[in-house]
């Protein structure tokens, strides 16, 4: 399935979690739980050493999947190893991209990638200037290269960027790093707002923890959800409390359930002013 | 943008959208400004310079090390500069620029606390509101600097992810930035981190060349043969390069930390030294392209040296840039070498000098021969902060000429 | 004595019979080298104390204060040259001078360290053994000065008898000297003992006031109202005033430390300050007549100062002769107020002053509006020294403007 | 007796010791011990906080003295209680005397020393150039004011020193500082040689520990010896060995015997060309 699939119907859940956090094969379980829980499309982490866009949660997620020995070629294998059906985008820094291979320059990775069956990039210290070259091998392999919008993009920024976005653009909900906050910024609406124009479907991130979160941001009229601190709180609890990955699992599919649910409500409660065509 | 921020391969903007606007806005400013001077912004930065911190800085004669050498050697005083180190002038340069821009908030970080008590100091006396992070293991080895900073009213964030040293402290700094992108200015420490930071750091410590170069006319009638600068992100490094890079009969060495070895452990993830521009690999790492110690999968690794300020796994682009094309030659000093050179200097010329730039003096007592009649080192800060890791360092090791240190083992 | 070495009943040359000798000479020497430099020796001292020292050092506007106080307020740098205080301006000239005179070794004495790094330092440049003579008490307060003197190669000399600090070091290098008047200078620490010592000093320190009044016309078009300096010997003070003395627009302030209190423990001979000019009475100390703090017998009693470097019974002959005249005004500051200014001008200015210096600006806060419109202060050195002072001094008081120490208490 | 009296009848012993050292009970019977033990004159100090001049033996016994309570008011009060026949010459630093009374100057000082029947002083900071206050007092009173000559000492400076001496010049026979010595300067004897034109007799001090000191010191010229940190040495093993008063007293008497003997036997043994008229 390709990403403009998976927003095709409804509004997409699009969970995030860092591949082999806390290892190889408890990490597997915690993806396929959160397909079970509904998720339309997984953003899968391989962690970089330095994250510099990633709040305390992710950082931490990070640390583990590395200390459990995560690294690019295992991430392959870790997508190949997937019992999944919904697309995987990759979520890494441009350093792990551009070494990969013994060439400098990211069409081997690209090219590993749609190998395994990944269907698309987020790469968040990439800006559109600086991405040509993934862009064209991406475009070589048919993948897609998702952009994060962020509050404060405006004018021809943003028009940079969506001019090279495909798949679905990553609207950053607040300024900052990534973390499950108690609330939802509304700097959405007017992040929205701006992007009406633009025909890529919106995905809204930075903050969801909720179903009740998801509701409001689909109601504000994202056309999906992406939800990263929220179930990475829940593996580094288990990870803490000893609990079983079994346990784990199923709490992330129960709260995948919730942020699923509370996006189709938030559909249904759409003002009539703000449908998209 | 209309300068790309490119040297070569190197340079960039590698950063999140959400710093993207910061950036742009730190680009517009760098150009008005500093470029342009306009409003004055450099007429009041050098009158700051001078009046606060202590510029111009000599270039002395060391007497007893030209002898040594047979040569003339000068030293670039930059110990001399207020807080101990030529951190001061990026750091002033940064504040002040925040303060043109409007901001009302200042971010650092900080390994050593070198740049941290410099931007410190320059957000004392500029009136800015002052947050440094800092790295939990370095703030427990540093903490003088640590001290320093709160005393001159900034707050010292620790950084708790990681390995709590520069390298996570860079990171969280970035992270707030993109958090306070609107009123908050990042000061970074060296001329490393996305455009425009590179070559503004190098424009506002290129004082520390153009001072050099005329008071090497001046003393000597002629340009020196060789600068030699110790370089971990480089600032200081192309600080004292920047003005004679159009010359062509004056050879720059970049000295880097040898640390214990050159040889990497690519199993555990750790670079036993610094040396980015030796042995390193191009890679993208805190908002630039340029060159990195690295895994072979892209990890970044832990760097080390003996010298805290050099312990840093990257290097600023555009003197990795002017090493690949052959114009700065670059070259590595071991810990052992670089803490001899500490000892060298302090009782021959009566300069206690950082271990950073022991290192320089490190290259020259191996290398004086191939260096010409007429050598600048660079003297980027003073050693008073490294005294307690000059007894530990010194009493692991034989050092025929370092004073008994039996006394101090114990600390001071 | 061609030069009287009074200054009016002050001064004189009260020594032991083997110190003459040495005393003749170098008063000879004193004449020669430096009064009529002879073989160019105040050129090449000058040019010295530029390359090696730091000089000239800034007059500064210290914006921040001036706001505060709403008059101009202006801050002689000393803290900016080499070594970190005005010492070496004295250190490095007596060596210097020890050099031309063909001696070969060098004595001094230190307490908090000061003097003794800065000798060390300058016999480390000029190549001369050097050793210096610290009470045992104060090498146990002041290890990184012990340190650093031994990095520059200088022997520290533990000086046991008494309560091991200043008075009893000075004793003992006299004592040293007179064993060695052949071969070996004795560099003083400030402008006290035996004629020529206090006028070579102040010669040697003048430099301060020379720049300062240069700097002064240059920046405001005229001379100051007020220039404040701490005062413990008196040499930065000295320096400070030298050249306003004929100035009569300008006053001059000497400041002196309060201790915890001006009242005297005769019993236990114990003054709690170090305020000689203002409580002191006159006697015969260390080589000179001037005033000492002495009980109803004539016997010198324990200073004490928050500052280490004030903490001395005596002052100089000639200063207390200004004070005496009426030409200077001598003042002080007890330790809280002292150690409140330390942490506002750390805080307000970037500068985190020498605790000695910060009893100068303790004076400015509590009586700015009577010094005119342009005040200066010799900010005489830096107070990275005092680092470990100010933590447990901070602590033990309730300084409002202060940071936080919870987590220094334990010391650094 | 006066000074010139003590030094009249062959080679005059001059012991030093510190007044109240360690305490002032103790320190009378020491004194009188050395008189038993052939003493001529007694060089008896009166304690300063600085004494610059003085070596670790003498600088300890001050410590003990002023700890012990010495004062120059009690010092007087020693000197009225002390029980001997022999000339005292008073050895302090120019302070104390400079502070004594209300006023500023040495006369009340002097005047009180007359009183108590002081015959001198010996003040080692105080050089001739600043002397002649005290030398118009002592005058005044009829006191003696010996000088320290150094072996540095030369030339006008002698002459200078020369002229304002009286009682006995002190031949200071090693530069430095007081302190016993193993060996003998062989600075003593150009010194005397230079002195040999002046007619005022000379005593050498400074390092003289034993009677074959004293006999090598004799033999080549001088009027008399000055003993002290031998002396002061056994009033500090004494003290810190809890010896009796009286022991200690027994031994300072054997080490006057000894030292008195050496300069007798000294005489004897001069070469004829060193005899003086
Ligand atoms: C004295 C000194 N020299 C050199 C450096 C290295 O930095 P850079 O290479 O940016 O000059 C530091 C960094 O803290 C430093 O403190
Ligand atoms: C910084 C500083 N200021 C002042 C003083 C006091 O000395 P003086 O009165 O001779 O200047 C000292 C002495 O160590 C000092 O270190």
């Amino acid at each position: 399935m390709s990403l403009a699939d998976a927003f095709a119907d409804g509004p997409a859940f699009v969970p995030y979690l860092v591949a082999g956090d806390p290892d190889y094969e408890s990490s597997l379980e915690y993806v396929e739980a959160l397909e079970r829980g509904g998720a339309d499309v997984i953003e899968l982490g391989l962690p970089f050493s330095e994250p510099i866009a990633e709040g305390p949660t992710i950082q931490n997620a990070i640390v583990r999947a590395l200390e459990g020995g995560m690294t690019p070629e295992r991430y392959f294998e870790f997508v190949e190893d997937l019992d999944v059906s919904i697309p995987v985008v990759c979520m890494t820094y441009y350093n792990l991209i551009y070494r990969y291979g013994d060439a400098e320059g990211p069409r081997p990775f690209v090219e590993k990638a749609a190998d395994v069956g990944i269907e698309g990039f987020v790469v968040p210290d990439l800006p559109a200037e600086e991405a040509d070259p993934l862009r064209e091998a991406c475009d070589e392999f048919g993948l897609d290269l998702v952009f994060i919008v962020a509050p404060t993009t405006r004018g021809d920024r943003l028009d940079r960027i969506m001019r090279q976005v495909s798949g679905y653009v990553y609207v950053q909900a607040r300024l900052g790093t990534t973390g499950a906050k108690s609330d939802v910024s509304d700097q959405t609406g007017s992040s929205l707002d701006r992007l009406s124009d633009y025909d890529v479907p919106k995905a809204v991130g930075f903050g969801i923890s909720s179903g009740e979160h998801a509701e409001r941001i689909v109601r504000g009229g994202a056309d999906g959800i992406i939800v990263g601190s929220a179930l990475v709180d829940i593996v580094a609890q288990g990870y803490e409390n000893d609990e079983s990955a079994k346990t784990t699992a199923e709490r992330l599919e129960t709260l995948a359930h919730e942020l699923k649910s509370g996006a189709i409500d938030g559909v249904s409660q759409r003002p009539p002013h703000s449908e998209r065509t | 943008m209309s300068v790309d921020g490119k040297f070569g391969d190197y340079g960039g903007q590698y950063v999140p959208e959400a710093l993207m606007p910061a950036i742009e806005e730190l680009e517009d400013a760098y150009e008005r400004y500093v470029l342009n001077n306009e409003d004055g912004f450099m007429d009041e930065f050098r009158t700051r310079l001078r009046d606060f911190g202590g510029r111009p800085t000599p270039l002395q004669r060391a007497d007893r090390l030209s002898e040594r050498y047979d040569r003339e050697v000068y030293l670039k005083r930059e110990d001399l500069v207020h807080g101990g180190a030529h951190k001061l002038n990026n750091a002033l340069g940064q504040v002040l620029l925040a303060k043109y821009m409007g901001k009302d908030r200042i971010i650092a970080e900080t390994g050593a606390g070198q740049h941290g008590t410099a931007t410190a100091m320059a957000c004392a006396h500029l009136d800015m509101p002052c947050e440094v992070y800092m790295g939990e293991r370095d703030i427990n080895r540093q903490r003088p600097n640590v001290f320093r900073m709160k005393l001159n009213g900034s707050e010292v964030n620790p950084v708790t992810v990681g390995r709590g040293t520069l390298k996570e402290a860079i990171s969280e700094t970035m992270r707030d930035w993109a958090t306070n992108v609107e009123d908050t200015h990042y000061v970074i420490g060296s001329v490393v981190g996305p455009h425009p930071f590179p070559s503004m750091v190098r424009d506002f410590q290129s004082v520390i060349s153009e001072e050099a170069r005329t008071q090497a006319r001046e003393k000597m009638g002629r340009l020196p043969d060789a600068v030699l600068a110790c370089a971990g992100g480089g600032s200081n490094t192309m600080g004292a390069f920047a003005e004679f890079v159009e010359d062509d009969e004056t050879e720059l060495y970049a000295v880097e930390a040898g640390g214990s070895t050159l040889d990497v452990d690519e199993e555990a993830g750790v670079a036993p030294n610094s040396a980015s521009l030796t042995t390193g690999s191009e890679g993208v790492l805190h908002g630039a392209r340029t060159r990195l110690l690295q895994d072979h999968d892209g990890q970044i690794m832990e760097s080390h040296s003996i010298s805290s300020g050099l312990d840093y796994a990257g290097v600023g682009p555009e003197l990795a840039h002017l090493v690949d094309t052959g114009r700065v030659t670059a070259v590595n000093v071991d810990d052992d070498h670089a803490l001899t050179a500490f000892h060298r200097l302090s009782q021959m010329e009566g300069i206690i000098p950082a271990l950073e730039s022991a290192h320089a003096f490190g290259y020259l007592e191996e290398h004086s021969e191939e260096l010409g009649e007429f050598v600048v080192v660079n003297l980027s800060g003073r050693g008073d902060k490294d005294l307690e890791s000059a007894i530990e360092e010194t009493y692991e090791r034989d050092i025929d000429i370092a004073p008994n240190m039996d006394e101090f083992t114990g600390g001071l």
